[in-house]
């Protein structure tokens, strides 16, 4: 009995009620959020692996037993997901957006007990909470009317994902009695063998509320919209930990799993992973392509996020020891160098007041410390050695390629170098080229602000030359799912199965190449500085030509080929199709509701009909 | 032992840009050849440098050092994780992804340096860069995984290895369908015609070079240089077999190079979708069958 | 000569104007200058649809401007150049945009050149010349050689040779 | 010391890089040097696409008042070392324009002239020749023209506004300009 476990949903849930009564005075909210943060990241120094708990909770007169239980995935995902919350605090405490911290708070109640609760009410409820306090978030976005919108429109997903994981719970507590998650994947693991379509059935019922959570395609339409309408503080967490716990989610029942035999198998994996990596990698590309013509940039770095949970899903349905490592890490790196963006992102628009590239440009000079923040952010996610991105990306092609997927590692690089298109539009529309004359007053974030970004600068070229430091815990959570570790070897080695990469002795070499580089560029002839305005234009002054900064700036239409290469794709509407989906669900209600306010007779014909049904489903059950 | 290392680094690096510098002079040779003119001489490019950084510069801020200077930097850094005949640094260290990744890192710096002078030629230059990138880069892809399944190993220190034993085993006469993907991929990698958009001088003022003088430009033909050394080596390694020793690996990168230039001599520009359409029909059809040959 | 060419001359001199053919294909009429806008619409509506050109001459001995508005009939492969006659020390003109929009470059150029102003051209600001302060260059009464020589600092070198050009007289 | 200098301007004297200022006649006369009947590449001079990237400033032919503008706004982007070549007689004296009212009649009281080129047109010859003979200008150390513009530069400045930025009628008095707005 580890009583200590409860304390770390208690803790923000207290933390959030103070913050509800102070949240007029602005700093006192951002203060109580902050510091619930940083105690909650002290009491998890007292919670290891295999510490559980469990209390039985009388309602209405059933027993109804909540349990905790602390494994080496949940420790992991506990860690990075309240050490990010407890560097956004610290960031937001000069925030002066409409975020509500108390919300905050109470996702992170949620998300501590998502992370350590072993039975399903528990999970449901935290479920439930996470998205009802994030869906009130997002409506505190600077355009109040989009944001209402994009709330809304996550709100619809949000319940869509509740149904089916309630009716998933009710399915699995009716088939075993039990709600306790280890003992039900216990048990779809022995069925499945004999029954495979109906643990499918069940599991994709879990699966739709995880695919929602995450934005994997199709379910991807909220993602967009929520990212970008949320409060630019809240986006980071939305991004970095919230998309996570639907990849959380998958890992708790990936074991089950569909490894085993009775399932026709395809290039090497069990049809259904197949099929599953197959939508990561499709949402690893749509979110790609997607993503190169957004103006809002924001919106861009959210179907940037779609596209990286992508690449995670598709690691991890792999389920071979390189996959889910590589998946897990993924999941990491990409809370981290998302977060760094999003974070750079705030700063910038709080700064600019605006979310638009096309208003943007030339801010680096004014912004040195956000701008190389998002440089090295950018550089992470575009996986280039040595920051952190790279590891992971690296063993997810090893992971493809040791099944035999050619196809869908080349998907995949397609992503990433289509990765580093948008990464650079985005990089070159806020901080390169030329800077408005509007912008000659914006100054750097404050002191608060800078010191995070020197974190997170500091966080992603750490684990990236050591990437050790992360790859040991992942190699735990492996060893506990019933899968090979990959070799540990030093700190800074990422082994794949074909090959190693030590990370360190890219840094060396990239230090002495550049300080060769730095010593030949100080020792030969003199360079002075110019203004912005002193660019190469056949001859002609600019003034003479009335062209002010933000003409002489290119980010509108950067990818125009691009774009027609793929305007095809772009007559397909996902959105359309819930859209669609939403009429006729409104259209077949409304004939329904006919039948009970319309005629008694028709009315008992489909009770009885109904009945039926049912005792012959139960018959066969 | 780590001072040694270090030494031999930078002696692989300065043979890089000697060799690279080599190959664009003699490419401007050949060239003339082609066109019937004398051409200049072959050490031309050894004076242009020489004489770019003995020029006076102008700047335009702390990225646009940075950038330039990353651009040659990084492909430097890169170079020595390369096999090459009987030079090869780190054995256990050389996977192809990383030196891909490692490269991509040139681009962006030089593309962020670049674009920080706030010339919209140079940013248009860059977005062709990019795009045209996205073109090679699949088939490119295509066929490093074929090669990978098929030599069961992604170090390029061991795919030499694999190759050993004589003509008949290289992966250009295993492989060929991937060996012709990669020949044209590696053209638009070199930036040769018809691949060349991204720096067309008479429409985008030479692109991302536009607002580049002195030592910056000086720079930009420095990552040129080993550019080319590296894009050819990483192609003798996959399909050539490798080398026994340097002299074998510089012939044989010379004569992938003496082919992208005999096609650039005599070839037009593409439209920069056309281009982008063309990698992804003819180069990434041939990677597929590839593929599918070494996975069926 | 062409046949249309002949017919179009009768009719002009039958419309009382001075006409005359300049060759097989090409003809001249003089017009006053209150006539120029009905004689151009006139043309404009009998084929010659095609406004070329508008050129100006400085005919300082008889203190008059003319003006030449150039037609083309593509149907008949016929040209028209229309003239107007006026007084050099009241050097206006209505503009002819309303007939042909494209009339207002070749204003602009000449009032640059000669200093006719066109009355109803909205836009006639310097179109070549970058701060000209002087008459206008292409006036006969403009002195080129001794602008030439002020502004570009000519000086007689005999050490290198250099000599002052002798004016070269037009007769 | 002076043989590093002496290197430096070896060097340079074998990579002129062009910058070709198209305005007349002239750039008729440079394809057929650029291409395998003379081929100057031979002399390591190519063309450049921006005054950036230059060493040497070809002026091919007249320059009326307005193209003398953006000429100079071009010289003053080069990187120094740099230098001009004046290319036939229009440079030099304003030739058959000698008496234009707006082409300029001597380059070298704007821009520092290193050499002149003279003919009208030069042949390819001559220009081969230009180049020749501007290394071994450069390589004694003997073109010296941007410094002599900085140097010089109210001088320079002080012709360029006589002729760019007049305020008063070169000839007539104020009163006697007869110029409706």
């Amino acid at each position: 009995m580890n009583s200590n476990i409860i304390w770390l949903v208690f803790t923000p849930l207290i933390g959030s009620a103070i913050a509800a009564i102070l949240y007029r005075v602005k700093f006192l909210d951002r203060l109580v959020t902050f510091s619930t943060f940083a105690i909650t990241l002290l009491l998890l120094f007292s919670v290891h692996v295999g510490q559980s708990y469990t209390f039985n909770l009388n309602f209405m007169g059933k027993i109804i037993p909540l349990s905790w239980n602390v494994t080496h995935l949940s420790i992991f995902m506990l860690y990075i997901s309240v050490a990010f919350g407890t560097l956004l605090t610290f960031y937001s405490l000069m925030d002066k957006s409409r975020m509500k911290g108390f919300l905050l708070l109470l996702i992170l109640a949620a998300n501590n007990w998502i992370f350590t609760t072993n039975d399903m009410v528990g999970f449901f409820f935290a479920w439930e909470l996470m998205g009802w306090a994030s869906i009130v978030s997002v409506l505190g976005g600077r355009d109040e009317n989009s944001s209402r919108h994009a709330a809304l429109y996550y709100a619809m997903m949000s319940i869509a994902g509740s149904y089916s994981m309630f009716f998933g719970v009710f399915t699995l507590w009716k088939l075993t009695g039990s709600l306790s998650i280890s003992t039900n994947v216990a048990y779809l693991s022995s069925i499945v063998g004999m029954h495979p379509w109906w643990v499918l059935g069940i599991v994709s019922l879990f699966f739709v509320t995880f695919m929602i959570k995450a934005g994997i395609f199709p379910f991807h339409t909220w993602v967009p919209m929520a990212y970008a309408y949320a409060p630019d503080t809240f986006t980071p967490f939305l991004s970095g930990v919230m998309s996570k716990y639907g990849i959380y989610g998958m890992l708790l029942f990936l074991p089950i799993s569909l490894m085993e035999k009775g399932m026709p198998a395809a290039f090497g994996l069990p049809w259904v992973n197949y099929i599953f990596m197959w939508i990561g990698v499709t949402t690893a590309v749509v979110g790609t392509v997607l993503a190169f013509f957004q103006d809002d940039v924001k919106k861009l770095f959210a179907y940037s996020s779609f596209s990286n949970l992508g690449y995670i899903v598709a690691a991890i349905s792999l389920f071979s020891s390189v996959g889910v490592t590589a998946g897990i890490y993924h999941a990491f790196n990409h809370l981290l160098f998302k977060g760094a963006l999003f974070i750079t992102l705030a700063a910038v628009i709080s700064r600019t007041g605006t979310s638009k590239m096309s208003e943007m440009g030339g801010l680096w000079r004014k912004m040195p410390v956000t701008f190389f923040t998002f440089f090295i952010g950018i550089a992470s996610a575009a996986g280039i050695p040595p920051f952190n991105g790279f590891g992971s990306k690296w063993l997810i092609y090893q992971a493809m390629i040791k099944q035999h997927l050619p196809f869908a590692t080349v998907m995949l690089f397609l992503a990433s170098t289509g990765a580093f298109m948008y990464l650079f539009k985005a990089f070159h529309s806020v901080f390169l080229g030329q800077r408005s004359a509007r912008y000659d007053n914006v100054k750097e974030v404050p002191v608060v602000g800078q010191i995070v970004e020197y974190l997170l600068m500091f966080a992603m070229i750490f684990f990236g030359v050591q990437p050790g430091y992360i790859l040991k815990p992942i190699g735990a959570i492996v060893s506990s799912m019933g899968l090979k570790p990959l070799p540990t070897m030093a700190n800074g080695y990422v082994t794949g199965m074909f090959s190693n990469v030590y990370v360190p002795l890219i840094s060396w070499s990239l230090a002495i190449s550049f300080t060769v580089g730095f010593i030949l560029f100080f020792i030969s002839a003199k360079h002075k500085y110019v203004s912005q305005s002193d660019n190469y234009t056949a001859g002609q002054i600019p003034e003479e030509w009335n062209l002010t900064p933000e003409t002489y700036q290119f980010s509108w239409k950067f990818y125009e080929p691009i774009e027609g290469i793929f305007a095809p794709f772009f007559r397909i509407k996902i959105d359309g199709f819930f859209r669609g989906l939403a009429n006729w669900t409104a259209a077949t209600s409304s004939a329904i509701k006919e039948i009970f306010v319309s005629n008694a007779q028709i009315y008992a014909f489909f009770a009885v009909a109904g009945l039926i049904i049912f005792v012959i489903a139960g018959w066969v059950a | 032992m780590i001072f040694l290392k270090l030494l031999e680094g930078i002696g692989v690096g300065l043979l890089s840009l000697t060799v690279g510098l080599l190959f664009m002079g003699l490419a401007r040779k050949i060239t003339a050849r082609i066109q019937r003119r004398y051409g200049p001489p072959v050490l031309q490019n050894f004076i242009d440098v020489f004489k770019l950084f003995s020029k006076q510069s102008i700047s335009h801020g702390f990225a646009f050092d940075l950038g330039l200077v990353a651009g040659v930097s990084a492909l430097l850094a890169a170079v020595v994780f390369l096999p090459m005949g009987q030079i090869n640094l780190f054995p256990h260290n050389s996977s192809l992804i990383m030196i891909i990744y490692l490269m991509t890192m040139a681009y962006l710096g030089m593309a962020m340096g670049v674009s920080s002078s706030g010339n919209p030629n140079a940013t248009i230059g860059v977005a062709r860069a990019l795009t045209m990138m996205m073109g090679y880069e699949l088939p490119f892809a295509a066929v490093i995984f074929s090669v990978y399944i098929f030599a069961k190993t992604g170090s390029l220190t061991n795919i030499v290895a694999a190759q050993g034993g004589g003509f008949l085993n290289w992966n250009m006469v295993r492989l060929p369908f991937g060996f012709l993907a990669a020949e044209i991929a590696l053209q638009g990698m070199l930036g040769e015609k018809p691949f060349d958009m991204a720096i067309a001088p008479a429409e985008i003022a030479s692109g991302p070079m536009v607002e580049l003088g002195g030592k910056y430009l000086g720079f930009g033909m420095l990552q040129h240089a080993v550019g080319i050394y590296l894009e050819t080596g990483i192609m003798v390694d996959l399909f050539l077999g490798g080398a026994s020793n340097i002299w074998i690996f510089v012939t044989k990168q010379f004569e992938l190079f003496f082919i992208a230039l005999l096609i650039n001599a005599v070839l037009p520009r593409f439209k920069i979708e056309d281009g982008v359409k063309f990698m992804w029909k003819v180069p990434l059809l041939l990677g597929v069958i590839q593929a599918l040959i070494v996975v069926l | 000569m062409l046949e249309s060419v002949e017919k179009k001359v009768e009719e002009l001199k039958r419309m009382n104007l001075e006409a005359k053919a300049l060759g097989d294909w090409q003809f001249e009429v003089l017009v006053p200058r209150e006539r120029t806008a009905e004689i151009l619409a006139y043309m404009k509506a009998t084929g010659y649809k095609t406004f070329i050109h508008l050129a100006c001459v400085d005919w300082i001995d008889d203190q008059e401007f003319e003006l030449v508005y150039n037609l083309e009939n593509y149907d008949e492969k016929a040209q028209a150049l229309v003239k107007v006659r006026i007084p050099r020390n009241k050097p206006e003109m209505e503009s002819m945009m309303s007939i042909w929009g494209l009339c207002q470059v070749y204003e602009r150029e000449i009032h640059e050149f000669f200093g006719i102003n066109f009355i109803g051209n909205p836009n006639l600001k310097p179109f070549f010349l970058d701060e000209w302060l002087d008459i206008p260059p292409l006036r006969k009464d403009f002195d080129t050689l001794a602008f030439s020589q002020e502004l570009f600092e000519f000086k007689e070198d005999e050490s290198h040779g250099i000599k002052a050009p002798k004016r070269i007289e037009y007769k | 010391m002076s043989e590093w200098k002496d290197l430096t301007n070896f060097f340079r004297g074998r990579s002129f890089w062009m910058l070709h200022y198209c305005t007349g006649c002239g750039a008729m006369e440079l394809p057929p040097t650029m291409t395998s009947r003379w081929d100057m590449e031979r002399f390591g001079v190519i063309p450049m696409a921006t005054p950036r990237q230059a060493d040497i400033l070809l002026v091919t032919g007249y320059l009326s008042l307005k193209s003398l503008k953006r000429l100079i706004y071009t010289y003053e982007q080069m990187h120094a070392p740099k230098w001009v070549l004046g290319f036939g007689s229009c440079t030099i004296n304003g030739g058959v324009y000698w008496d234009s009212y707006n082409v300029i009649e001597r380059l070298d009281k704007y821009l520092p002239v290193d050499l002149y080129i003279a003919g009208c047109m030069p042949r390819p010859e001559a220009i081969l020749d230009s180049f020749k003979k501007l290394r071994e200008l450069v390589e004694k150390g003997e073109a010296k023209g941007y410094e002599k513009y900085v140097k010089n530069y109210e001088w320079y400045k002080a012709n360029q506004d006589r002729v760019l930025k007049r305020t008063k009628p070169v000839l007539q008095k104020p009163e006697e300009v007869t110029r409706s707005a």
